[in-house]
């Protein structure tokens, strides 16, 4: 490591521990770290904005372009400006409404596609049958249908109904473990990262 | 004029978006595009309201001196540092790069591998077989765990293949764990939809602000 | 006529071919074909592509018999293109042999086109069979999409009926969910402690339907925590979703008549990448100490990290996400989740309106109708019918 | 307050304390074996069993002779790398050893440079010649298209090597058409990619496969184990460390094991103790746990 490196990681390796810090309980150097990330952040995606969306998107078919159709989004967002003011704040629904209309209208079809259209044709596109994938695939259905009686909100869940319904929540559960479960590697292997940077950076200053 | 005409703008372009979706013709395209850019365009222009939120915020606990001022301090000299660094060099420059690098990307990886504490805590906390429910969640994430580790192994090696805990664990994450998932997804497949639905008829409109505008 | 000039080349091929050694026949025929032209592709069709928004052509084509292939392995086809019948015809692409159609997109709708197709083996190239005329042009629906829109208008049928019986009255049965049920008594509880609610929004946009829920949910949190005198602290990741909270907590404390009340300093902007957010709500929670946290709407890895921050600072902890993944964690760690479809319902639960809750209705008639379809497809793929299944493989 | 109780309610920050004492065990081992002890060798040594999956794969390779031709199609790129380069590397030292030939393909972007990072390491240490003991034919976009063409010849997707030499040239490739001429293809992958090797590979060519994938993707592909697709599968880290346990070459996978071995058992532990106390303070009061879902 070259010494200008070497002072970078010090400072990533600092971070590192101010951060850890908080394990114990909330101290001046989390509080630190905390704060400086936020404002650091928010410059650094400010600028992504700026050099990646706002030049090619606004400035250059406004300015360079003169593609006058793009008056409208950055009327559209300046009016959003009117929330500094408590008087005109009100106007900024109109942008607002804009976005949430784009939104609303195409998260219909595509919720329908995605989660039920794609999950029900993956749900019965394999037969039921004596081997072990067969046998997987009737549990599967069953259970299914099961966490599907779970949700059902207009039926009391009583009787047969209440059965089914149970049976669905224990399902779900066990999915949800399982889940959590599958999780746990993932996660330890993000912590031995951070363990090998700061070994590494020990070596460096140390022993390398 | 601050209701009606936001609920109308709401209905138009959802409509539009939803019939686009069935219309593959270039002008139809065109304009699904165009919106998705425009919605983009809205987000820069309201950065400026959220870093307008966040000075003001942090200014305001510098003026009066409130306890903590100090960090708030760091937060404004890091936020102006970091843009007049971007503003003057660019996104691929040097320093702003390095920054990032040696700023920003060591506390997000750090913040990321507190879950390996906070996983085992949460765990030590949860998994206690209170009640039919809780045993489930405990008894599948116990399988699993074990059955992505050699110590599976050596506490079921005895065990017919079948009963192995990595089979079991594969079991539980093909069968339960998918069944799960479909039918969470299809649940909320229905509910995205319905929601949307209210939103672009006028019926869900507490966005507008509290009570829907109803006054 | 195709066949024919194919079939003069394979012979004369097919004669060197059984004069040398069998194994390295296809090595001789490679050096001594230098004159002998590859074999033609056949059957070269140029049509519309269906179903896209216009300027793209599919050119599809038959490779030569296995006969002539043997004799002659071919290495690919080129592509050309020209506006006219006879050319002069520009190359466009060439593509290995596995490849049996080609989709030239760019093209001007209404214009006509004409592709060659050519097989070319050892730096040689056949010459080409041209194809009819082809007229790109976009299409006003998407067959494929069929059985959505199917959906689409079914399901607001349902909806709106629903909608407009419950405003004539009719009443039916809601099931209690518990986490919908505890929203007041935590904002209560809040209350009694003296302490601050704290509502985290996600990582969603505003334009993602989940955080539109959230905001449904934290009207009603703060239409409450009016009436208690209380605190809502809600800090935000998108500047977007933070102007519509400001509204929306704006609008619960003027429609109180407490609008002097409202501290816009309590709906706040953080930053825009979600560790840097999470490390600051985590500042909030232990600094606070709020009696209650929130959490609604889109989360990711971060929920963990929230909710054992929130449970170290002893909060009472109400979750909803859709986000399959992370439900578990709240799940473990939380006091209170709405797992997925309820979270959507917590809107029509909490508003009190019949009309909203009339939604519902209709979300289970689509869930009944699922479960029929689920039984019936499984049934029509044990049996072999897979038809049933494909339809709802849409593009 | 009895022991139960106390153990209930046991600070979490001992529980903090406990996982990075955890995941600090091997790498201050390995700090202290290498600085103060001088040890050459300073991975932990987890006994680790491989299992059948991995273990068919082993034998697979183990059974060919020296000469005969493997195929590895590296398609993972490097946020992947933690988990499948380990496995790759067992792969290629176990055949270099055997002094099998290699022809590396990659269907990942990413792919050449992990690719070019592994075979220029380990032919050096295995005194390998590019060309004649392996070879590094490239990458290609669209896998189905790719593999259906490699199943007729390989010169049809690959007309020259990564390195701009014809196919021909190279004496590696001498009598090597398409996939009939090789023993077996092991692919290794943190993508959709493994559907398509099953499908347009195994599928259509009938050649032996065997696939080495993420921990997560693992579940979803023992299924093709069943009904002889695949002859193994390597899954994760774990697959890696069996892997190499079969091999004899301790490397990053078994490295990494240790650190999850050592974490997991410790989750374990405070579950269970966890537990024993849960059920030890309920029997004093009768039982009156309510509690959250």
């Amino acid at each position: 490591m070259s010494t200008g490196q070497l002072i970078g990681n010090g400072i990533a390796a600092f971070l590192t521990l101010c951060i850890f810090s908080f394990l114990y309980k909330d101290n001046p150097f989390y509080k630190f770290a905390e704060r400086l990330v936020a404002g650091v952040a928010t410059g650094y995606f400010t600028m992504l904005l700026f050099w990646t969306n706002f030049i090619p998107k606004v400035w250059e078919p406004l300015y360079e372009r003169h593609e006058i159709i793009y008056i409208i989004p950055t009327i559209l967002g300046i009016i959003m400006w009117t929330r500094f003011s408590k008087k005109w704040a009100w106007v900024s629904r109109y942008s607002i409404a804009f976005y949430i209309g784009i939104g609303s209208g195409v998260a219909v079809t595509l919720a329908l596609y995605t989660y039920l259209f794609k999950q029900l044709q993956a749900t019965i596109a394999f037969p039921i049958s004596m081997d072990v994938a067969g046998i997987n695939q009737l549990l599967v259905v069953v259970a299914v249908l099961a966490s599907l009686i779970y949700f059902f909100f207009s039926t009391p869940h009583k009787g047969a109904f209440g059965v089914a319904s149970k049976l669905g929540i224990y399902v779900i559960m066990i999915g949800f473990g399982a889940g959590f479960g599958l999780t746990v590697m993932g996660r330890i292997a993000l912590l031995v990262n951070r363990v090998i940077f700061l070994k590494g950076y020990l070596i460096a200053l140390f022993g390398g | 004029m601050r209701r009606e005409v936001p609920l109308l703008i709401v209905f138009l372009f959802g409509l539009f978006m939803i019939v686009q979706y069935f219309i593959p013709h270039a002008k139809f395209a065109f304009w699904y595009q165009e919106f998705n850019n425009w919605t983009i365009i809205i987000g820069i222009f309201t950065m400026i309201v959220g870093i307008g939120s966040l000075l003001s915020v942090h200014y305001s606990k510098i003026r009066f001196r409130q306890e903590g001022w100090g960090y708030s301090l760091v937060t404004i000299v890091a936020l102006f540092g970091m843009a007049i660094v971007g503003l003057l060099g660019g996104t691929e420059g040097d320093l702003f790069l390095k920054l990032y690098r040696f700023g920003l990307s060591p506390v997000t990886a750090t913040m990321f591998s507190l879950l390996a504490f906070f996983i085992a805590s949460a765990a030590y906390r949860a998994f206690r077989a209170r009640n039919v429910i809780s045993t489930l969640l405990l008894a599948a994430a116990v399988v699993v765990m074990l059955g992505r580790v050699p110590i599976g192994e050596i506490l079921g090696g005895w065990l017919p293949r079948w009963l192995q805990l990595p089979n079991i664990a594969d079991f539980l994450l093909n069968v339960p764990n998918v069944a799960a998932k479909r039918a969470i997804y299809i649940g909320v497949g229905l509910g995205v939809a319905a929601v949307s639905l209210k939103i672009i008829l006028g019926i869900e409109r507490t966005w507008l602000g509290g009570d829907g505008g109803k006054r | 006529m195709d066949r024919v000039k194919f079939l003069i080349p394979t012979f004369i091929l097919f004669i060197i071919a059984i004069s040398c050694v069998p194994a390295a026949a296809a090595d001789i025929v490679a050096d001594s074909a230098i004159a002998i032209l590859p074999p033609n592709v056949s059957d070269v069709i140029v049509s519309d592509k269906p179903n896209d928004p216009g300027g793209t052509l599919v050119v599809e084509w038959i490779l030569p018999d296995s006969a002539a292939l043997a004799a002659m392995p071919i290495k690919g086809v080129n592509i050309y293109l020209s506006g006219n019948h006879d050319g002069p015809f520009e190359l466009i692409t060439s593509l290995p042999k596995s490849a049996l159609h080609y989709e030239c997109s760019d093209l001007q709708d209404g214009e006509s086109y004409y592709f060659k197709v050519t097989a070319t083996a050892n730096g040689l190239e056949s010459d080409g069979i041209t194809s009819a005329a082809g007229i790109p042009s976009g299409q006003w629906f998407n067959t494929e999409r069929l059985p959505i829109l199917i959906v689409v208008i079914l399901f607001s049928i349902t909806a709106i009926t629903f909608i407009i019986k419950a405003r004539g009255g009719y009443d039916f049965y809601v099931r209690p969910i518990a986490g919908i049920k505890a929203v007041d008594e935590a904002i209560g509880r809040a209350t009694e402690m003296g302490r601050p609610i704290l509502y985290v929004p996600g990582l969603g946009s505003a334009a993602d339907v989940a955080t539109i829920a959230a905001f449904t949910i934290l009207a009603r949190v703060a239409k409450k925590v009016v009436e208690y005198n209380t605190r809502v602290i809600v800090p935000n990741y998108d500047p977007v979703v933070m102007a519509i909270c400001q509204e929306v907590v704006k609008e619960a404390y003027a429609s109180a008549g407490k609008p002097e009340l409202y501290d816009p300093k309590d709906v706040y902007f953080i930053t825009q990448d979600q560790f840097p957010y999470t490390a600051a709500v985590n500042g909030v929670m232990l600094r606070e100490k709020p009696a209650t946290n929130f959490y609604m709407g889109m989360f990711y890895a971060e929920s963990l990290v929230l909710a054992e921050t929130g449970f170290v600072s002893g909060s009472i902890q109400i979750a909803g996400t859709d986000q399959l993944v992370q439900i578990p964690f709240f799940v473990s760690v939380c006091d209170f989740v709405l797992m997925g479809e309820e979270l959507y319902a917590a809107s029509a639960y909490l508003s009190r309106e019949p009309q909203q809750l009339g939604t519902l209705k209709a979300q289970d008639l689509g869930k009944v109708t699922v479960v029929i379809l689920i039984i019936i497809g499984v049934i029509l793929s044990t049996i072999g019918m897979s038809g049933f299944a494909n339809w709802f493989n849409v593009g | 307050m009895n022991i139960f109780e106390k153990i209930m309610k046991v600070d979490r920050r001992w529980v903090y304390l406990a996982i990075g004492l955890a995941v600090s065990i091997p790498a201050v081992y390995e700090l202290v074996a290498t600085y103060i002890l001088k040890k050459e060798n300073t991975t932990i040594n987890i006994p680790i069993t491989p299992s059948p999956e991995v273990k068919k794969v082993y034998d697979f390779v183990e059974s060919m002779k020296p000469g005969e031709h493997l195929f590895i199609c590296v398609d993972y790129d490097p946020s992947s790398m933690a988990e499948l380069n380990p496995m790759t590397t067992a792969i290629v030292n176990q055949a270099f050893a055997k002094d099998i030939k290699i022809i590396f393909v990659t269907l990942s972007q990413f792919g050449p440079g992990l690719v070019e990072q592994i075979t220029s390491s380990l032919a050096a240490a295995h005194n390998k010649v590019r060309g004649e003991d392996y070879a590094f034919l490239g990458y290609r976009p669209y896998p189905a298209i790719t593999i259906l063409a490699m199943g007729v010849d390989f010169r049809v997707p690959f007309p020259e090597d990564y390195y701009g030499t014809p196919l021909d040239s190279l004496p590696i490739m001498d009598g090597i058409k398409n996939f009939n001429n090789l023993k077996g293809v092991i692919e290794l992958t943190s993508g959709n990619t493994a559907d398509f090797w099953i499908t347009y590979g195994n599928g259509r060519y009938g050649f032996p496969l065997a696939l080495g994938i993420t921990g997560v993707m693992s579940a979803n592909y023992y299924q093709y184990l069943s009904s002889d697709q695949l002859l193994g599968i390597i899954p994760g880290v774990k697959g890696a460390a069996e892997y190499e346990e079969l091999v004899g070459f301790p490397g990053d996978g078994k490295a990494q094991m240790a650190y999850q071995v050592i974490a997991h058992a410790v989750i374990l532990v405070f579950i269970i103790i966890s537990n024993i106390a849960f059920f030890g303070t309920r029997k004093r009061k009768g039982g009156m746990e309510g509690g959250a879902q």
